[in-house]
């Protein structure tokens, strides 16, 4: 039995609308010229990111979020410092919108002494624990069990903060996630899980694989409250998880967010798109979150050609910068591989 | 110094620790109101509430992966494993997140996290309740694993478990509960990674662990009446391995033999000889390191298979004398 | 957030309702006398079992499923030869009542050559694989994923054959089982999901531990029908199982039942009981599933007392017979326990 | 002979077994289309079609467990983690059932089950991704392990366990799938349990596994330069192991180097050297037995420190060179 075809509400926005809903949304102009900037630095870090990899600059796998843009924006310009993040292999959008460094993103991925992980980690580990990034994760829901234990933790610490956990569609089906819903649930903690539905996992449509799609039934089956939004619609997603954060904040318990998107690039460096056709990308690259937030905003002459060229211009020096700095940053030093097993 | 049990040692360095460091709390199934499926932490969820015994749902891989979770964001958490069989559910957080956050990370994650398990057989609860597995976990960098075989080792190694910085596997034999040994009221630890020569000797090095430490010093009060003398060093971690103290003692006697209840294949023992191989007392070896250890079944559930799947005692006596009469 | 309160449905069924039950379903007097006869042997099973335990003649653990008759016996009687049963640790009411040989039941309790695992495996593991009894689980949910198996095989081979898997409502926590469903449901596969809840995990009350009781919820989050029933009726959940077991055979995919029902004895042998009250035991014990299904019998005139009388006596003498039996029965010989684990 | 790759050799062999005996299926994540990660199961989906290339979602648990329950009731599955590392998500039905069940039946059950595993380092895949988590299988009675080393030992031994009636770990390692070897087109198998040396020597028998079988002969290659006869026995399956053959090996050479990737610290390197001791070889042994192994180490993402983190060439042409010279 085959899951229903998926399809969140694509809405044409109105003009009038967008300004409308930022001002609702409490955002100012400046705050939503700041959202397109962080898209088009995300796009541009991937697409860079990409562009390393074919000249053969990096040594391993990758996954890139291009496509992805609206959600992580979305949801970066509502979370808080002191909130935690669990992230996932399909990270790099989440980090950079929740401010993370891309001269120490670039030079991990490009493995150097300078990166994240001081190269240890690579594009699938990175992390900032001091900064309350606990990483993403090289293991599908492998952030989700982890979740329902920061969730125990601020609730025992009794701190007004939220673990943010990041996962796929395909991720969905393991069942850790039914033993962390479970938990979070009977205990009402700060958990907010939040499903990337990109309609992949690494090659299986999300329809064939899943009985049921949306997955919000999954979390509603354990009291938990659940969202399906059109997640290439940033403003929609920063509307959502503001109140699913809000939610989780005010001690209600956990919340499920989960965002209908598309990645443009293959899964990962072995991926040869055999699964999908050229047609249904190209269709997915006109709900282009950058393009329909881009459009908005020039209709409500928030934006223009020029500054959004300037904007172009001004972030691709930012990701130039950063190869740069990765590029003449120092290699790890291979005496030094022994070290920080052990505390 | 008062005569307590295994159990209330294990749950008297629970407590006191829990006194000491609000941190520090209780993750499990059953640990409450039941007291645990081995009563170990019977009457804490008086002292602490649910806010600390934090009884869960039958959901191993969560109970891990939330440890972890909240051990990497400041909390020391002390997970329980009905059964050390049930890790096998939970093999993920542990060993792909909590024992590698740290060296992913490049050095800047803590997973301050104990999870204890009781392992073993002699209970009749057959092959999904009486493995002993602590070599699986041995095999993880980043993990360290404990297993006391008193109750003063048991209390001083779990406090020092608790305040150490890494996840620790602290596996308890089942049979162990119930045994008792005196233990000081003051408050102290036991370093992690230092071995114990519970019995000195001159004629051969026996390592053995948990509940074969037992068993392997009747074996040595037997063939001392016969004259000979057993060294029976017991590691308590057994990672990190005190080589160096197991090293020194084969290199006073001569001879080893591991006894593990762990099944044969691919036992720990095989690490405690090719650790001797790399130390000077290899050069004093006067007979082939040997090893005995569980059978490679699974456990049987009748009494007699039961025991036959493990070492006894006869058999270490057995294995020594061989081991001492070998002649090159 | 703790569940609400389980309750389902508790009739007072009417005397002439039983028979014309019974007609629908195809019952006969004689099918209805059996039914009893079965839920009386299980019952002086476990009784048998637990004075064994206490002679101390019993070596290990078991668990044991009085007051949960109602289920196996509505269940046993539903089930064909062919189709394949995966039971959980309380398992010995489903194994009679699927026709079981108590003889080596009761050898293998006792740990004896003559038992259906020769000793090896005990009250946990009690199982007769050429008769389509893949075992009694030590795990809890240990079968659950064996089932999707199961089903595939089954489906691969087009045979008419169900598999049913039963657990219980602490297993329902486990995530394999939300695996599992999602797996029989995009497959269709014929597996019959039966959670005997019985209030109690070891000693956690289902309402604590679980999000959301029933759980039938969660199968229905996957597109699985779901049922939730008075697993204390026989009747109720003969009717029940024989839907639920037909849709399975019929190729429309897997289905899940959830019965209400408890447990008389302690969760094992290490149990104190301090987690349930005995106002609470006696209670259930006036909802106990022989006495009001032989009520209903006496009152439809199909057992008078001395029946009744009669059947207790044979009942006792088939167990009385297996205990001899065991304890007539050889030991395994210790020079054998290495055998049997390779093929 | 015709040349083909050891990616190439594997899907014949899982070609010709499901074209003779419909029984077997292949059951895994991304196996279809997309012909697995490392592109092993490429275009079978078109000969079998998806009711015996049974993709599924990322589910590894049940995965292992399908397998194991569709074993139980007469299929042979063949089942892929995408990586070796998954398996510690799906220990609980391959350890605790399908290693069992027939132990636990008294005999009554069998579970014929090949698990496909992609293991190992380089491919800059870091901690999650690159695990050689062998001998924690090799622990487990009523599993067997096999790790084949080039294209015509994966085909024949993939054939042998494909028609083994027990649950097989079947270890591949991902810098192997391109490597070409000579494999017959006529059908063959190789018995399970069966060493193969891979180079014949007499001065040093080093036995290594997977990838460590080329860099050993490579290590070899450059010592017979100097001199030095190496002898290296790949044991190719790792449970049975063959200790016949390599102790026949050590009773010529009378020196022992074990070269794994997997980490040291209880790696299956001590499971050589303590059944060798249980050998009448260690009476032939002029040094002491060494082992070279995988650093106690997370692998590290950068491409230097993932090399220096497992055994590379010259470690075992050093390693070699310090064994043969020592002297009592
Ligand atoms: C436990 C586990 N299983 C399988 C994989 C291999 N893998 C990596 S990403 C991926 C697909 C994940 O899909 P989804 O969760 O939808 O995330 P997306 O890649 O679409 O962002 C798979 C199968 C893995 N890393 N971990
Ligand atoms: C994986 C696992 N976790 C824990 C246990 C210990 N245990 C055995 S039965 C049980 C309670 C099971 O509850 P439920 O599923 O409701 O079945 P019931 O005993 O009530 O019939 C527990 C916790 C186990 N055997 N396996
Ligand atoms: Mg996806
Ligand atoms: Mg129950």
């Amino acid at each position: 039995m085959r899951s229903e075809n998926l399809n969140a509400n694509y809405d044409n926005e109105k003009t009038e609308d967008v300004l409308k809903k930022a001002d609702v949304l409490g955002l100012s102009k400046e705050d939503l010229i700041d959202m397109y900037k962080t898209m088009i630095q995300i796009r541009l870090f991937e697409e860079m990111a990409d562009k390393l990899y074919a000249l053969g600059k990096v040594h391993g796998t990758m996954h890139l979020s291009a496509g992805q843009e609206g959600v992580a924006v979305g949801t970066g310009t509502v979370m808080q410092k002191v909130d935690y993040l669990l992230n996932h292999h399909r990270g790099h959008g989440h980090f950079i919108a929740s401010g993370a460094d891309v001269n120490k993103m670039m030079a991990e991925f490009l493995g150097k002494e300078t990166g994240y992980c001081k190269g240890r980690g690579g594009s699938m580990h990175i992390a900032d624990v001091e900064a309350n990034n606990l990483g993403a994760n090289g293991i599908v829901g492998g952030g989700i069990h982890l979740a329902a234990g920061v969730g125990l933790a601020i609730k025992m610490m009794k701190e007004p903060r939220v673990v943010l956990v990041i996962f796929g569609d395909g991720a969905a089906n393991q069942g850790i996630l039914h033993e962390s819903f479970n938990m979070s649930a009977i205990w009402d903690l700060p958990v907010v899980y939040l499903c990337e539905n990109n309609h992949y996992g690494m090659s299986a449509d999300v329809t064939r694989v899943s009985s049921k799609v949306p997955f919000k039934g999954r979390a509603e089956a354990h009291g938990i409250p659940g969202y399906f939004i059109d997640g290439n619609d940033v403003l929609a997603v920063h509307e959502t998880m503001k109140e699913a954060v809000e939610h989780a904040r005010s001690g209600k318990g956990p919340v499920f967010v989960e965002t209908e998107t598309y990645r443009y690039f293959g899964h990962s460096k072995s991926d040869r798109n055999l699964y999908r056709t050229k047609e249904e990308i190209q269709a997915w690259k006109e709900k282009d979150p950058i393009g329909r937030f881009e459009t908005l905003l020039i209709e409500a002459k928030v934006l223009n050609d020029k500054a959004i060229k300037e904007i172009y211009q001004e972030m691709s020096q930012v990701i130039d910068e950063a190869v740069a700095f990765a590029e003449n940053s120092p290699e790890p030093d291979p005496s030094e591989v022994t070290e920080w097993v052990y505390a | 110094m008062p005569e307590i049990t295994y159990r209330e040692a294990i749950k008297n360095a629970m407590v006191e620790e829990m006194r000491r460091d609000e941190r520090v709390f209780l993750i499990g199934e059953d640990i409450g109101t039941y007291g645990g499926a081995f009563g170990v932490s019977a009457g804490m969820l008086e002292e602490f509430g649910p806010e600390r015994i934090v009884e869960t749902p039958i959901s191993e891989d969560a109970i891990i992966g939330a440890a972890a979770g909240a051990a990497m964001v400041g909390m020391r958490p002390i997970a329980e494993m009905m059964f050390m069989d049930f890790i096998l559910l939970a093999l993920e957080p542990l060993v792909n997140q909590a024992a590698k956050a740290r060296y992913m990370f490049g050095g800047k994650a803590t997973v301050p996290m104990v999870v204890r398990m009781p392992g073993g057989s002699g209970t009749g609860a057959a092959a999904q309740h009486s493995q002993s597995l602590e070599t699986i976990l041995m095999h993880i960098p980043g993990i360290k694993v404990v297993a006391p075989s008193t109750p003063y080792d048991a209390k001083g190694l779990l406090v020092s478990s608790i305040r150490d910085a890494n996840p620790i596997c602290f596996v308890e034999h089942k049979l162990l509960y119930k045994t008792k040994g005196e233990v000081p009221d003051e408050e102290y630890s036991i370093p992690l990674g230092v071995a114990d020569i519970k019995r000195e000797g001159t004629d051969i090095t026996v390592v053995a662990s948990g509940i074969m430490v037992h068993k392997s010093l009747e074996a040595a009060e037997t063939l001392a009446e016969e004259g000979i003398s057993v060294e029976v060093v017991d590691p308590r971690t057994l990672r990190p391995l005190d080589v160096d103290t197991i090293s020194k003692s084969v290199k006073k006697t001569g001879r080893l033999l591991v006894v593990h209840e762990a099944v044969k294949t691919a036992g720990w023992a095989g690490e405690v000889m090719a650790s001797v191989s790399e130390t000077p007392a290899w050069d004093y070896l006067d007979a082939p390191m040997r090893r005995l250890a569980g059978k490679d079944v699974p456990i049987p559930y009748n009494r007699e298979l039961e025991l036959a799947a493990v070492p006894q005692v006869e058999d270490i006596v057995e294995e020594i004398r061989a081991i001492v009469q070998y002649r090159y």
